[in-house]
């Protein structure tokens, strides 16, 4: 269990085993590893986005909400602002360009968010806990967040696996997932496939084909899915063929860990 | 014709106690240095209009300086919460601040509607969140295929404020790298003040440079490193770690105060 | 990814009988030779949009290739009227021309609602001209102000065809100058092709510079001086003689089919 | 005579005497002495815009509708497109943010159009003579004349001056100047002041500060009112008070020459 709780081991090959978010992070490149394009935040899905492009996918197209088409980060960028991201970018567009032409236009592939709570359906919250009015904590709001989900072809949402985040009911819904399940996004309009996956430190989740609801299908390796249904603030389904994820490789974790230390 | 001005007679001849103020700069190119002469010069009863308030408005909202906020993203980037933004909204300090949020995508059509003088903009957007209930919002039917869109009102700002690399003496400005929307955000306001990195004889055209001609500006005022701790290709890094340490300054009142007093005697100082 | 393919291949691959077809550049960058190998591929029944429909047009009309014209302004510019196009809308030559008109604004309008996904544009036009009786325009009430717009519905185009000065070979596509209509064309088309004066291992930035990734783009040709008699910056001049010209030439039906005749076998025996 | 007729006479300076049309440009430039900004297409009123730049104001901001915002054109450009707008211009711009940044955001002080017709409340058609469906002259249509119109604090208009252009009805209205008088402009939404002078090879109008319509308000010298008279289609008013045009100088008409040579 020492792979998943966070404490490093040793493994065979002599380097500390994966922390369960490094395996997180992993397992998000992994799935960038057949996209074109993709649309990222700063923090965890930049620096799978730019490990996708170190291992499998050296044509993927990193775009930033900060207007960089094609950026070739060498680093993880503090911010989506970074100088490098301009700097090594195809094109560099406005904001109001990036949000008509670019999401609007339905032009890219995969986009990956986080949020600070996501509910059955894969709505999110990244606007407040407690109430609107008298909030007990006031996160940053949506930012891109409502409209790179309607206008991308498909959703991945990387959050750290606890009750805090996996909520039965949302304190406010910044972005719709799958809204209140299947016939939703359409009839709001929403054009993209919406969520696909939700990757976290203990597993995979994915909308069921049928229902919508988010189902546990993957877990990393040493965990058990009732750790996972315990770690979620719903009764998580869990799927009937489990896949257990496949652990990260030598040759993943030390790019990662590479480009961590860059 | 833009005049040319020092920062602080440029800050006291077009931002006024009262008025609505958007400074923009998506994460590059953000103008701290008119910012601050905000602060110095004590400017009241603002409504800040910023997509992503970011520290400079994270320290206006915590002198008091700010009766409303306009936004689309408050946090400190890479870093986490913003503390002083949070306190206002959480607990009034030092005290209550209206607010207005949007997405990024519904600030940027209201910029651009502004620009264009257009009384709203419309784009796919805000359906089925709560923003929408909470928010300048409204849905609207296209009148060719019936489809429900989104619409926002026009941002008309009273000063539109913003850094740039570089300025002519006819007051032509020149900025290039990450353009957020910068142009948009100076054509939508009414007034507008561009810091410089420098003043130079002639704008070379560079690639991927925006130019406004210095008949669309009202002043400009040089400003070297005017963009600190946010940058300006070419000329300044970002300084990473000063938002890494805002967020030690920012989370504890009397830590803010302290920094606020000693950042307006030292930039008192330096422009005196 | 783009792909680089031979003018004529690329043409037969995107360009079907009965397609809407977007080809622009605003005086600079006409795209001739993909316009001219259309014609030698006798490519028929097609809605031809553009908003100047300039020369280029003025020749596919007279051969017969379209069924239809979406345009804003149908003169040659500098010189006078375009004799095919007003043949064809005044008596039916080669045969009856369907048309559509609107002004320039609703033209770029239409196009920016297209690259933006959204059904249509709003503008501050049309109002109190007999134009707004004539074409695809709806009045629409701001939400917010009550103000009375102009909605036109938005421009996709099964293809569109521009020329640049230059592509790598992943078709990463630059142009710069005069920079046109051309990037709305392209993204709010279904298929595209842009030809281009050379091939270059790797763009370099330019000042004014637009680049269309390749993965917009669905094939580069090369095709150097295939804008001409129009023009493309740093590359070629542009023939006014020629468009002088042009006005004796398409005057008279005969030596308008003379010189079809003549330079469509001009033109099959370059390519062949 | 002469100097009215087009047939070139010889001043005291020895050189030819203005022709009409010369002395139509020559006083566009002078109207174009006190602007700001102008929005003009090809033609006479590039040349007269050029020619205020050489001669009266050299900081004159030319707009075309190409793109091109302060360009500083050497020649007269047969094409609003022409490279030398391009390469001289302060800062160039797509089509789309031509017209809605800088056009429709009122940006612009004046506006120099053309047209095939004119009625006595200024406004244009330059889209078809005769029928709309079955035009005995099909015009090119409106370009961006509509909203030029709209957007631009002033209108200026350049035209002949002949009973064909100067018309009692339209055959189309492409583009409104004051409509149908007063208050009609305000109805429509149209925001700036519209048509405030039309210049001709006979003279100038304007249109009355109360009911708007057309007016002559100057003749060139040698131009008979009832000269103009016959050569409206309606029955034009005369000022009280008509000026007569200061005669081209010799400035202004060796530059002129010098700049239609280049």
């Amino acid at each position: 269990m020492t792979a998943v709780t966070g404490r490093a081991g040793r493994s065979r090959g002599g380097h500390r085993a994966a922390t369960p978010e490094e395996l997180q992070t992993v397992v998000a490149a992994r799935r960038l590893g057949r996209a074109r394009s993709c649309f990222i935040g700063v923090g965890r899905p930049s620096t799978a986005a730019i490990l996708a492009r170190m291992l499998h996918n050296p044509e993927l197209v990193i775009v930033y909400e900060s207007g960089t088409i094609g950026a070739r980060p060498y680093r993880v960028p503090l911010s989506i602002g970074d100088d490098a991201l301009a700097v090594s970018a195809d094109a560099v567009v406005s904001v109001p360009e990036m949000f008509a032409y670019w999401v609007q236009g339905e032009r890219i592939e995969l986009a990956f968010l986080g949020a600070a709570q996501i509910d059955r359906y894969a709505n999110l919250n990244s606007t407040v806990i407690g109430d609107y009015d008298a909030p007990r904590t006031r996160l940053p709001g949506a930012g891109g967040a409502p409209e790179i989900s309607a206008g991308c072809h498909e959703v991945a949402i990387i959050v750290p696996h606890g009750r805090r985040t996996f909520v039965e009911q949302l304190d406010f819904r910044t972005t719709v997932g799958h809204g209140d399940g299947p016939g939703s996004r359409k009839r709001l309009g929403l054009r993209g496939a919406g969520p696909t996956a939700v990757y976290t430190e203990l597993g995979v989740l994915e909308p069921d084909p049928e229902h919508l609801e988010l189902t546990l299908t993957q877990v990393h390796p040493g965990v058990d899915p009732e750790q996972v249904r315990a770690a979620t603030g719903w009764d998580l389904l869990v799927a009937e063929h489990l896949r257990e994820t496949v652990p990260a490789t030598a040759e993943e974790l030390s790019a990662l860990r590479e480009l961590v230390a860059r | 014709m833009a005049e040319i001005l020092p920062l602080p007679v440029a800050v006291a001849e077009l931002v006024r106690d009262g008025d609505s103020v958007a400074m923009e700069g998506f994460t590059h190119l953000i103008p701290f240095a008119a910012g601050h002469e905000m602060l110095r010069q004590g400017r009241r009863d603002l409504e800040l209009i910023r997509m992503t308030p970011d520290l400079l408005y994270d320290q206006l909202i915590g002198a008091g300086a700010a009766r409303r906020l306009v936004f689309s993203y408050g946090g400190n980037p890479g870093v986490g919460s913003l503390h002083r933004f949070r306190d206002a909204i959480e607990h009034d300090w030092p005290h209550p601040l209206e607010f207005e949020e949007h997405s990024h995508a519904g600030m940027a059509a209201r910029y651009a509607a502004g620009a264009a003088n257009l009384p709203f903009g419309i784009l796919r957007g805000y359906a089925g969140t709560d923003l929408e209930r909470r928010t300048a919002v409204e849905r609207i039917a296209c009148p060719f295929t019936g489809e429900s869109l989104a619409a926002v009102p026009a941002l008309r700002p009273d000063v539109a404020i913003i850094h740039a690399q570089e300025a002519d003496h006819h007051g032509n400005v020149q900025l290039w790298g990450i353009p957020g929307v910068q142009k948009e955000a100076v054509l939508a306001a009414t007034r507008s003040l561009v810091t410089v990195e420098q003043i130079v004889e002639e704008l070379q055209p560079r690639p991927g440079g925006i130019v406004l001609p210095g008949w669309t500006i009202d002043a400009v005022a040089e400003a070297p490193g005017g963009s600190l701790p946010s940058y300006a290709l070419g000329f300044t890094e970002r300084d990473n770690d000063a938002y890494r340490e805002w967020d030690a300054i920012s989370r504890d009142r009397d830590r803010f105060r302290a920094w606020l007093a000693e950042h307006l005697l030292t930039t008192t100082e330096a422009t005196a």
